[in-house]
């Protein structure tokens, strides 16, 4: 279905505008967007039918992320495509309602009830359920259903202002409780590793359509009585972007290839290259577009700012630059060999 | 020279009327944090208009001295906005260009911190290329009429009055001909102020539509067709001074107090921050000795607002927190503030490839080939 | 591709024969490295020429195979150099456009690494801009006189032939009209090979002359005045293959053995590494369905030369080691050669500024605003 | 004396060619011309005439200093100049011959003689005297000079060919012996110091050379039909390299600002930023220095090269880039505040 999923997906998102002029994105108005999304289904794609999903690849899910990234205002649909389903899929449970958030950290679930707390968790304050990981045996874990309602939220905003909320929950009450044979801290391992494809695939979005709306302006806007795109300084800016977005596109590239549904998802160096090469593309691609477009670049009436708060944001959720580089060269640094490393051999 | 006593009393005020004032150190606090009252309060002590002469409400200080006093007031994120432009751009061409009747009219209220100025440089379609100005100034009877429209006005609506360059005459040979500047009060009929917002969430810029504004005979500033030249000598003080290297000291000194930062990424920032501020002070001195150095402000602006940069993108791998510029907890809404800011700082002030371009073509048309001193 | 088995031969070979040959790793190897002795033993492992078709003595085998055994290879900083320019350039340019007997005389040779082969496009004054070439091939009768001088070919002095780009008629409107590409062997009379010596205190860039050579007509290789085109096509062999990004593995290799690399910086080449290798060996496949890459084979070359840069410059700060290219130990002699060689990676096969000029060209001119394909 | 040193200093060195076509930096060569100079007292420049110098203050020595250095060729010079006699005039020890080198290592000195070993010294292979600092009292260090031919040297080179050496003596006698009123670990600092003064002074010089060559070369130097100079890439790189050498320039100027002699030489954060400066623009000057030059840069016939090695080896000497950037941060964060430890208030 590729390509028809896109152009329906955009086509709901563009009848529903999500800011108000010159204030940036609405919070209400994006989730009415968003509902309209979740009532067509498109929120269980990538999910199996038999548990309330409307199945698909992650190539559909892929798309989907897509759609909705090129537009540029924050969504919770790629957490939910990718962390929410791939968790679900993985555990075996249904999909219970619209906005099923997943407690990125441990908690511990028992006869008075599941107990967690986790700093910072994304769209938190929009959740219609929450699922909390919790350790059963040495090689098993509980997932507990809770609702919103029973939990505490400090709730705060990103860069460009998606919401999230430290999530505390104090005996709460779970709507159902479900055994899943992985162990409790490979399951959080795992969810955070979906947390990191989210991102991953999001940058993707977003350096793409910068690279898009880059190349339209030096196209379009005249200085000194010709195109940008024909000065020099410029043209050597555009292809220092392209290189960077290329990169970074191989390197998520190569971290999906071969996954068949988020559930797929491993914690290793391609993962870990990805969210490197994509924070690096980030910084890069943020500073070349931007010098390219001058000013207008920074204004709220453009798009561009969109797309570059996102990145800026993002490049620091589920790991950091940092943390994952350092993955990378411990890993690297603790094989026999480099090269063999570097192939995946060992 | 030692200017420590004159630090210590710009840093005791500083912070004491900060406090008064329930302000808060900023990151680009010379765009971003506009304070009249501190404004003021800095001109009673002398602080504003320092260079220009007494007889027009100034201090005849030192360029030096101005330059001492802007750095404390930077290095602290001291709210200077309101001020900022009309002291640092409007105050020296006035005096360089004006008629007397001029100096009297603008000078004493810039020094005071009563009047504050925008700056009407760049529009819509010119981007870089000012030559392609399409704001034009008819003369009319009595004086001239303004049509057209600034982009980018930082403050014009909390500005008196707005420095327009304007078209005057058709361009001969030289592109840049028939280019002219105004001094134009932003209270007068026609003048239209849209404010235009930014991704930091903030109205600072605007844009200023001139519809047919009768403007009196002594609204030119300098000769007619003289506006290029006129404007190329201003970027010296624009481009050099101490907020192209400090606008994220404050970050930078929170960090140092909340993160781990002996390591050698922050060693790299100090000394490219001492290294910076000795070419920039060395600019400082070359205009108390009367001289124009174009090139070396550009070479101030295109390594400081790189090393800002930087600092930022250190502040964020180091800072154990999330950028959030609205926290209550100042190394994160630090860092969120200066963040929002970094991909415009290597535009403010003329992009930093045009900058490049005007150091190239100095270094190589000079035959000794070395830096202009 | 499963390419383990095919790995896992090279790499043997590799080790075993370089240690017969008393040949150590070297960065840069396929530049530097030149070993007649390792490249035939190669060559009877059937591969050189792999991708050439078995009639002419090649292998039949796809550019993917072949990146796999040159990966292994660079891995390893074996010596490469002898058949290298003729197994990557010019074999794939005499299979598509010589004659027949071109390539019965050639390739053969080529595919055993008996004949090995300099490239002559740039010129004392030509720089990047190739269409300013001056030497000319002049026809006369049973062929044509060759005057002028080719500069920066690697290892002339050891090589048997050259690829000669040459002007053969006037340029017309398009600069780069009425030039043609040429076959010689250098032992012809009136060819001269002179030395230049380099930074690395190495043998390997010549100066060669050509003082009115006589060459047949079957020395033309292609049609006449469309050498540009040829030579173009070439260079999406040239650009993308993994000598782009892998001179430095070598050194990579032992600083982490020696050296603690466990932190964000190597993290951030490892990454770069990765990412990189995935563009390459994309371009492979794009080379056995057909395709000229251009525009993705500069990018791999923009993208893989700066980060071998970047891994001198991390194991520069990380290796506890002084640079020695004479040492005796294995670090600080691969951190002497390949800091010798920092300053001409971005110059290699283009200068990088060129290549970005052909990236943007191809991206501000295409309509859809994404990268090839 | 400005300028008239200079031009002595040059036309001196330019009668004394020091290189085999071909084959780069002659030792033998290199020595006869440096002896030279030696013979004509330019090597007591900066020392008082009382302890066999010259006279002379800083600015006379970094005269000399440029014009050695703006030749390209390895020389002592600069090592003599600043580190020699800078602890000649801080000891009150009269110069006892042309080439005096200093181990920057810690000896110890008693009636058996003197013992010492160093890493890598500069020039010792020429040493006509050898210096070696040992502690004496708590407050109190000793000087001794040792005849060369008493030390086990085990030589190497640097990149430009520079000789150097490790210098082991096993109590060895000593030529004459003298007290001084500093501590010796204080006083290894000094030379230390001085060492990096001495590479920093001629990181200059090579940096302002390379600037130079390369205006020329895209002056000069024609491409499609028009001077280098002419393009919009081109001035990108050659602005970036005069920022470069600008923020060298000045970094290298604070830290020698207000001294007149050698000696008066402080190991703190002017020095520390001098030295980072000095590695970072070395880095930048010589990647865009030869972008700009193309093929022509990395070849022996052109002089670019020497300056260009040169570089690359002293920024690794007396103190690497990554040290002495820790030590500013280091003394940064111990420093009550940030801005007053900028402004070396405190």
């Amino acid at each position: 279905m590729t390509g028809a999923v896109r152009q329906v997906v955009e086509g709901l998102l563009s009848d529903r505008p999500q800011e108000v002029p010159g204030q940036g994105w609405d919070e209400e108005l994006g989730r009415q967007a968003t509902d309209a999304l979740a009532d067509a289904g498109w929120l269980g794609v990538g999910l199996p039918e038999k548990l309330g999903g409307e199945g698909g690849d992650l190539a559909d899910v892929i798309e989907i992320v897509d759609a909705v990234g090129s537009i540029g205002w924050p969504s919770p649909v790629a957490d939910q495509l990718l962390i929410s389903n791939g968790l679900l899929e993985h555990a075996g449970v249904a999909r219970p309602s619209r906005y099923v958030v997943v407690v990125p950290a441990l908690g511990s679930a028992n006869a008075d009830g599941v107990t967690v707390t986790a700093d910072a968790v994304p769209w938190a304050p929009w959740a219609t359920h929450l699922v909390v990981v919790s350790p059963a045996g040495e090689r098993t874990a509980t997932l507990s259903l809770v609702e919103p309602g029973h939990a505490h939220l400090r709730p705060g905003r990103t860069l460009p202002g998606a919401p999230f909320a430290e999530v505390r929950l104090d005996r709460a009450p779970a709507l159902s409780t479900t055994v899943v044979g992985t162990a409790a801290t490979d399951l959080i391992g795992f969810v955070r590793s979906l947390g990191s494809l989210s991102r991953a695939v999001q940058s993707r979005s977003a350096l793409r359509r910068i690279q898009e709306l880059t190349l339209q302006h030096v196209r379009m806007r005249e200085q000194f009585g010709r195109p940008l795109s024909a000065f020099q300084a410029v043209q050597q800016h555009v292809a220092a972007l392209a290189g960077e977005a290329a990169a970074a596109e191989a390197a998520i590239g190569q971290a999906i290839d071969g996954m068949t549904t988020a559930a797929d998802v491993v914690d290793g160096p391609r993962l870990a290259t990805a969210r490197v090469r994509a924070a690096t593309a980030a910084r890069e691609v943020v500073r070349l577009a931007h010098q390219l477009h001058g000013a207008i670049g920074i204004t709220r009436e453009y798009e561009l700012h969109r797309h570059t708060l996102a990145l800026l944001a993002w490049r620091a959720e589920f790991g950091t630059e940092r943390e994952h580089a350092v993955q990378l060269a411990e890993a690297a640094a603790a094989a026999p060999d480099l090269w063999s490393w570097l192939l995946d051999e060992s | 020279m030692d200017d420590r006593k004159l630090r210590a009393e710009v840093r005791a005020f500083a912070v004491r009327t900060m406090a008064a004032l329930g302000l808060r150190p900023r990151c680009d606090s010379w765009m971003v944090s506009h304070s009249p009252e501190f404004s003021r309060a800095l001109a009673a002590r002398g602080w504003v208009g320092m260079t220009m002469p007494s007889e027009y409400g100034g201090h005849d200080r030192s360029f030096l001295e101005r330059y001492v006093v802007n750095e404390e007031l930077l290095a602290l994120g001291a709210p200077v906005a309101a001020h900022w432009f009309a002291d640092r751009q409007v105050g020296p061409s006035v005096l360089r260009h004006g008629t007397e009747e001029q100096r009297r009219r603008y000078l004493p209220g810039i020094a005071a911190a009563e009047r504050y100025f925008a700056i009407g440089m760049s529009e819509a379609d010119s981007g870089s290329d000012l030559a392609a100005v399409r704001t034009r100034a008819t003369e009319v009877p009595g004086g001239w009429r303004l049509s057209g429209a600034k982009i980018w006005t930082s403050h014009a609506h909390r500005a008196h009055s707005i420095l327009v360059l304007a078209r005057t005459d058709p361009p001969a040979e030289r592109r840049h001909t028939g280019l002219s500047q105004f001094l134009v009060d932003l209270d007068l009929d026609g003048v239209e102020v849209r404010p235009i917002a930014t991704m930091d969430g903030e109205h600072h810029f605007n844009e200023v539509v001139f519809h047919d504004v009768l403007l009196g005979e002594d609204a030119l500033l300098g000769a007619r067709g003289r506006g290029w030249e006129q404007v190329t000598a201003e970027l010296a003080y624009e481009r050099s001074g101490p907020e192209r290297f400090l606008s994220t000291m404050p970050l930078l000194r929170a960090l140092m107090r909340e993160a781990d930062c002996a390591g050698p990424a922050v060693g790299s920032l100090l000394a490219e921050l001492r290294s910076v501020r000795v070419l920039s002070y060395q600019v400082a001195q070359m205009l108390d000795q009367g001289r124009v150095p174009t090139v070396r402000s550009a070479l101030v602006k295109d390594l400081g607002t790189q090393l800002e940069r930087r600092v930022v993108e250190v502040a964020c791998s180091l800072a154990p927190v999330r950028p959030d510029p609205h926290s209550a907890d100042e190394l994160p809404r630090l860092l969120g503030e200066a963040l929002l800011h970094n991909p415009d700082r290597t535009l403010r002030g003329g992009t930093n490839e045009i900058l490049r371009g005007i150091v190239a073509r100095d270094l190589v048309g000079s035959s000794a080939g070395r830096l202009v001193p």
